[in-house]
């Protein structure tokens, strides 16, 4: 790779230093979309830039050519400051068909970068696209954005001009021929792209070649032709020092039960039922059976979960994770694990719902159904992971709090974090904190409900331990001797020892941070996903001299216990979320806090400049 | 490639029976199947605290508590599910599962299904008395058509299934049946069942003496019986009927008919081959009034039991790159160095 | 009948009217104590009396004979007042035999009155109810109670001497003996459970005459032994004139079922598993073929919500009822008929949890489940009847709602009121509320999730209409056209409809009634069966002078218009409920009011006292 | 005793396309079943308007939105339950079930179970990939031993069930199966099960072009077709096999054997007789590679319908008591007057 690979350094015309940029790429789910995205992100970490991506393709496995519903996206953000979310509107639109540009084009800024394949735009392309003309004729298009008509695809053939491939599969190369310019004008290094493709193609180096010539076409292309008159620049943003990868979220969430199978030196068994978007967790805890996570893949979601509770009252780690639906059927078998005070940890990586719903987005309305949705008084100890690295922790959190009080926890990812990405310093897993674990062997006054003083839990028996013989079950059972019991005073003494149980995980809660002045006008409480996007309004409505702050709830059941506390150093409350509004509702019973909720369930992220407004306009009211 | 232990010590029924009061109707069929498998569990020669009983819901699921072993009395039709993880956590468990034919026929159809397919090292005892018990006598999904119940004063409409063939459908590699009435034949079967590697299923044909008395009476009464059962033996010509008037089976193409020994060559009658898969199919469609009823083991044959396959798919992986490494993990693939 | 049947009119000794009166019968389960409770109600009810009653039967189906959890009960409170709780400590306890005494004794007021089987008394029983001696031989026990050890046994065999009836036939007779004894103690006719057992018995005109004498005999005992030195006499309780029956709260629910059929004209399905304490529904369901309600058993209660939302799909008119884990099997089910917004009703017979719990024992608290316990936003309707008679008008009412807004409607009846009776005036079903159906023929402007503006109800379409063949499903629909869409602000927008809908709803709910002043310093606000409890708690501290109201909530999702402006009438708000606190949640949330929760989960309905003596104490608090 | 109404018009094809766009990838086999389906619609004689499609998820499952009659595209699994209750309200209208090898046999295992032994009058179409197809390509419960996938990198531990063989352990009236790629002869059987009167259930295999292609290549391919696909045709031998070398089957008891037909008499072939349930069983084990996979319909027999069984007995109890009266039901039993 000493090829005379184009540098950063080489770029002859004038570079504009850039804050950040968001950049979408966009076209049919056969342009290759995503890839393209995730090398453009990859390029853009390298170079030390700060990112958050968000990835968007159909519901359709394969949608026919050319389709609207048949586009597929990758966006991302990166910054020399820090990044907190994939960005509200782009920069810089590319648009590989005229589909692309019909559904991506109002995201695009005034002004913005619009890069079009005009090679796509052709009758067959725009009629599926429902266009009755050209768009690219429309001179209104050159009036509000920077266009760049290219023809993609004949330049990328051109580049590849006598290698042994057939034209469709040179036409293929195309997305990394766009991937090459737009590198060039964000000045991003395309190293790791040449070595990821020389990877990916090793076994076919016809490919790697005509991939690697096609994003240097691009490259150049940038460089020499006269249309691009300047190039951007982004410094290394200010990271902590340290070795850095790209994690998605389901894939952390894999890691982390990982790392407590590790550490615990337990038998982990995963339940699973595939569904979107959790179906990744299984598939990636499939590919390491040499840490002794067992995934079973189950009948239903039914089954999934009684699998992990029989897994939990053999002595093992129970998890599943699962979405929409999938978490509804759950509810019987967690319920059994709520009366068996068995541990199990369950991930619902949230959809938007209800019933089927939009299986490939996002939403945040399942907190209600985590903390209520199951027959009687059930109570579960709930978490939810900020960011995609943030789910490597929290769940290695939920299994250690799941064993240490023998009780099911729920973890609230969602389909933007799942699929997410974001540069994650790589963690040491000896310093993540102990789980330790002990298995009641000693017969003496051993009854299976007697109770650890400080967390209550009940002691966990391997069976094949002889003399602790026992038999538990889901009809009520007497508080330490765990007979079925019909007593009304111990039925009324369990549902509260079960609900105190939980209460008791808060002494796990470490001080919440408040990120802003720790008194003052108004306070933004969100929690999961939404932290990039409350944090970016937040700190832009600071940079104004407004006394806003932030807090972002990791636990939600039970609540942090300084919670209330810094509530009322407030004067306003906002709760964004992408739900009807679910926290804002427990915040108000909980502490009678006037809250209010700002609330869009469209699938998507909230964008910080709808967040932004909304606190705007509470501080407005306020008056 | 089981992983189960040998008993270090003799038990008798005696180290089987917990101390729990055993809350069955006086004279439920349940009793004498508790004994049964209270005295065969010495034979099976697995230390006490290897052996885990899992049931759902239903008065047969009640069975864990009166079992000094392991037990766990989970939710209604979800036992197969829980026993498989169960096993997956644990293949050094021996593991039971007590059901019924409303817990693990109508609600819990699908996991019987996928525990039976997926062959999983679990022994299922399925307790058949026609009747939902413990809701108090509504029919179930073994009733017989026209059945008046609580909930189907006018009969019901549902035609019922088999669950031997239902079993057998679901590609079981061990299918028995036995009578609650028949306690050494019943011992024996659950013997053989236990000793199944694989999922071993047994249908046992039970009484409930309060809302479907003498459901199976063709089999416990003295003169019906003598035409009604039909003992398997493998081995053994299929014979019934009258000690001095014997009767038999030949199959015709894969049709069968009834004879009289005395009418028919010996060669031609049919003889239980256990290991016939082809035959079983055809004898868990027999059925009184018009053939006798079949008693014993159906089917056995090997198969791979599915989490050993899984177990040895770790094994392999471990042997062939080492236990994980979650340090080398976080690391692999593409990193990249800042400050 | 005109045979010389005693009539209070001969009773000699002295009568002292009363009020009220709260009477347990308790034996064994085999003692025939719920026939005999049964029919001293009807007596009672007979003679004017208002009541309310509380059976109690053991979890399992035949428990050994003589066990403690073999002890069946059957408690009724009867007066002259209006009855609104069958009462909390006994005025009158019956109890057949050892197991019996020991589990009931504790319920007994001091100085109550007590009467004992003396012949079931003998070692085998003591034994079995854990008696070390006789209790009979313990002073202590005359000390405290009216102590009346009566030989039933003995008695009653003499009565029926020469009788062709074997020893043990003519032993069962004995519960009809202590009927017809309690019976004369409160002056209450026989005649109507002669009438009873004539019918009853009409083909074994021997059993018909045995428990005729033992009746007899034992109103003719209390009349004659010395050892009844009085009787008491509760005059006619002043209730609306009119033609009575009794009812239990499943019965209602399914004859409610019945006259929304009858209404209508539609066919309606009824889905249902078997589970206690539900089941009765489904054979009350099944007696009655005539009405075109279409009864299937399904295989789980998964099958048995689909069932109803296929038959609502159908045109048809879909309600099932389950308890317990049966009804969190059905989140996904009504999830499907929330997002294809068909009309389907669920009765949730709640019961006492989490997981199997105690089937057989009453509770409240799936409230949360009801309102959250599906995946993502998925508003229903929730109402809740308040006595059993009212199960009647809330299932009517349910069905009346789910038609004209095109919404599941769940209903929280439970344990409790689904097995306990009350006198209950007869409506004329004339009378009842019109349920309007219309369905869609026109195609002209057809579209399947066009709105009604009043209601924004999608239009029902029978399959079958020519014309109007359409397609829908679980997955986000547009809004009018009914296609599926992965639009954001389309899925935004139908998230606010959905809602809407359902908060719609509140214009169908009357004004709310308060018992008692319009403010002041408490109000006690209730829902489902704690009704008669709260009732005669508040009735008792308003008697005392005390500015305390209540108001009782049937609909709870949404909430009445009108009740924020009430809560804000008073200085504090009680929530009494069978579960850890969740109404309270509610109206926290929705009002910022510090309602305060009075919490008790025992399986049981509470008790007056203890509602009274919460109410007491948070006056105290206040100042 | 169907009330299915008669169509008034004659239909074609084009009249059951809905006005949807198809989203099916370019090349799934789901295409081939669409157009037989719309096309063999009009034999039925059924106006369009009484013609439902329920399904449940999955690519299958998309399939009611492609049909122009009535369609409910509902959860997953639970499509058979919901057409049950269908039925129920509605036995006028005629309604076909759309599903998969995972949402019919995975999740879905139990409804279907009870849709057959109910015998409700539904015709059940289940496409067979052999994979997971809208959640991107895991196993699924008819995927072969050892299925690499996504979710089984290192191969699949699960043994697969047989659609057919499930069935018929179900207790079915109706049993057949076909190939998506055999156009005419799918048609065929696909208007003979939609004429059956009770439940029907047609396993239809189906290629998956992305997650599992060509997973039936046995049936596709022309050189190994021949000696693997056995097309059953009632009364007539059970033949396969080129033309100049046809093969036949016989059975030994109830065990089957492949002969060369020139080596056997005639007289021992076995003639298929779809009447014979007990063959029927033996012809559901049949599989490649030791046995050609039967193709046609393996079963039909009569059997009362469940939803007509219950409508019976409405009918009945008004005719013997008039029509329900809540007004008389109210005040039935002891009631009292007061005032
Ligand atoms: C989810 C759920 N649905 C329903 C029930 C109520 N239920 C308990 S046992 C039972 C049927 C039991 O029948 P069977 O399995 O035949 O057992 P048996 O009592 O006859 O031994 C039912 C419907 C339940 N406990 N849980
Ligand atoms: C309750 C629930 N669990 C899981 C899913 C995810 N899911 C959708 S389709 C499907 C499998 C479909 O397989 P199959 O029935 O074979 O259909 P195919 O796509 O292969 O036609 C799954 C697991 C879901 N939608 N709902
Ligand atoms: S109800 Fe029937 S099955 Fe249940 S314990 Fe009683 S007799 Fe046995
Ligand atoms: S994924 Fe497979 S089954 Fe689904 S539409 Fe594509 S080719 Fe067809
Ligand atoms: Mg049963
Ligand atoms: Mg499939």
């Amino acid at each position: 790779m000493s090829d005379a690979v184009a540098s950063p350094a080489t770029a002859a015309k004038p570079r504009r230093q850039l804050d950040r940029a968001v950049v979408r790429f966009a076209g049919d789910s056969g342009d290759g979309m995503q890839v393209t995205g995730e090398q453009f992100a990859t390029e853009a970490a390298w170079a030390g830039a700060d990112l958050v991506t968000l990835p968007n393709f159909p519901a359709e496995i394969r949608a026919p050519a050319g389709t609207l519903f048949g586009v597929s996206s990758y966006q991302l953000q990166f910054g020399s400051r820090r990044v907190y979310t994939p960005g509200d509107r782009l920069d810089c639109l590319v648009a590989m068909n005229p589909a692309a540009l019909k559904v991506h084009q109002r995201d695009l800024k005034d002004g913005g970068l619009l890069i079009v394949n005009t090679a796509a735009f052709e009758k067959k392309n725009l009629d599926r696209a429902g266009y009755t003309g050209n768009p690219l004729d429309d001179p209104a298009l050159e009036d509000h954005y920077r266009l760049h008509k290219v023809d993609i695809t004949r330049l990328t053939m051109d580049a590849l001009e006598g290698l042994p491939l057939n034209v469709k599969e040179k036409e293929r190369c195309k997305n990394f021929f766009s991937l090459g310019l737009v590198s060039w004008i964000y000045t991003r290094p395309i190293e790791p792209t040449v070595a990821w493709i020389t990877k990916r193609f090793a076994k076919n180096p016809a490919f790697a070649e005509a991939n690697t010539r096609a994003l240097k076409a691009g490259y150049h292309y940038g460089e020499t032709a006269e249309i691009f008159t300047e190039c951007y620049g982004i410094e290394p943003a200010e990271m902590p020092p340290g070795l850095y990868r790209s994690i998605t979220g389901n894939r952390a969430l894999a890691w982390g039960i990982l790392a407590a199978a590790e550490r615990t030196k337990l038998t982990v068994v995963y339940g699973a039922y595939p569904i979107t978007p959790a179906s990744d967790v299984l598939h990636e805890i499939s590919l390491h059976k040499r840490f002794g996570v067992r995934a079973i893949q189950a009948e239903d979601e039914i089954a999934a979960v009684g699998a992990i509770v029989g897994a939990a009252f053999g002595g093992a780690i129970g998890v599943c994770a699962s979405s929409g639906p999938g978490i509804a059927l759950k509810a019987e078998g967690m319920n059994l694990a709520v009366m068996a005070e068995l541990p199990i940890v369950i991930f619902d990586v949230q959809r938007a719902g209800p019933s089927t719903g939009l299986p490939t987005k996002t939403e945040q309305a399942d907190l209600l159904m985590a903390l209520y949705g199951r027959n009687s008084e059930s109570p579960v100890v709930v978490l939810a992971p900020m960011t995609p690295g943030d789910c490597f922790f929290v769940a290695y959190e939920a299994i250690r709090i799941a064993l240490k009080y023998m009780v099911p926890v729920i973890v609230l990812s969602d389909g933007y974090l799942a699929s997410g990405a974001e540069p994650w310093l790589i963690p040491d897993p000896k310093t993540l904190p102990d789980i330790p674990v002990s298995f009641r062997t000693n017969p003496e006054g051993f009854a299976p409900y007697v109770r650890d003083e400080a967390t209550l839990a009940r002691p966990w028996v391997r069976p094949g331990t002889a003399g602790l013989e026992h038999r538990i079950g889901g009809l009520e059972k007497e508080n330490i001797t765990g007979n079925v019991s019909y007593d009304a005073d111990n039925h009324d003494l369990m549902v509260r020892l079960r609900a105190e149980k939980v209460r008791r995980v808060a002494q796990e809660i470490p001080p919440t941070t408040v990120n802003g002045p720790a008194a003052g006008d108004l306070l933004v409480v969100g929690w999961g996903s939404t932290y990039g996007t409350i944090t970016a309004a937040v700190e832009e409505v600071q940079q104004s001299g407004k006394a806003v702050a932030s807090v972002h709830l990791r636990h939600l059941n039970p609540l942090p216990p300084d919670l209330g506390q810094i509530l009322r150093q407030y004067e306003r409350i906002l709760v964004p979320e992408v739900n009807s509004g679910q926290l804002v509702r427990i915040l108000r019973a909980e502490y009678l806090v006037d809250a209010v909720g700002f609330n869009r369930v469209r699938g998507l992220p909230l964008s910080t400049e709808e967040v932004r407004e909304a606190i705007d306009q509470l501080l407005k009211d306020k008056r | 490639m089981s992983e189960i232990t040998e008993a270090p010590k003799k038990y008798t029924k005696k180290d089987f029976e917990s101390d729990q009061d055993v809350r069955w109707c006086p004279g439920c069929g349940d009793y004498a199947i508790l004994s049964a498998i209270q005295k065969m569990m010495p034979d099976l020669g697995i230390p006490r605290e290897n052996i885990v009983f899992i049931s759902g819901i239903g008065c047969s699921s009640r069975f864990p508590y009166y079992m000094n072993t392991y037990g766990f009395h989970t939710i209604h039709g979800r036992a197969p599910a829980i026993a498989t993880g169960l096993r997956l956590a644990r293949p050094d468990l021996k593991v039971f599962v007590v059901t019924g034919d409303g817990d693990g026929l109508s609600i819990g159809g699908n996991h019987l299904l996928h525990v039976l397919r997926r062959n999983v090292n679990v022994t299922i005892l399925l307790f058949n008395n026609r009747i939902y018990g413990l809701t108090k006598g509504q029919y179930s999904p073994t009733s017989e058509l026209g059945k008046v119940t609580k909930s189907s004063p006018a009969g019901s409409a549902d035609r019922p299934v088999s669950p031997c063939a239902f079993a057998l459908g679901a590609g079981a590699t061990f299918v028995a049946r036995t009578v609650d009435r028949n306690v050494a034949y019943m011992e024996e079967t659950l013997r053989r069942a236990a000793q199944h590697h694989g999922a071993a299923f047994v249908e046992i044909l039970q009484n409930c003496n309060v809302y479907n008395d003498l459901a199976w009476n063709v089999l416990y009464d003295r003169e019906s019986k003598i035409m009604n059962e039909l003992r398997l033996e493998h081995g053994k010509p299929l014979l019934f009927g009258p000690v001095d008037d014997r009767h038999g089976l030949v199959l015709e193409g894969a049709t069968p008919r009834v004879v009289r020994v005395k009418d028919a060559p010996e060669s031609v009658l049919w003889v239980h081959d256990d290991g016939n898969t082809w035959k079983a199919h055809v004898l868990s469609q027999l059925w009184a009034p018009d053939f006798p009823i079949p008693i014993g083991i159906l089917m056995q044959v090997e198969a791979p039991a599915y989490e050993e396959v899984l177990l040895e798919q770790e094994r392999a992986a471990i042997a062939e790159r080492g236990p994980g490494d979650v340090a080398k993990l976080l690391v692999s693939g593409d990193t990249w160095r800042i400050g």
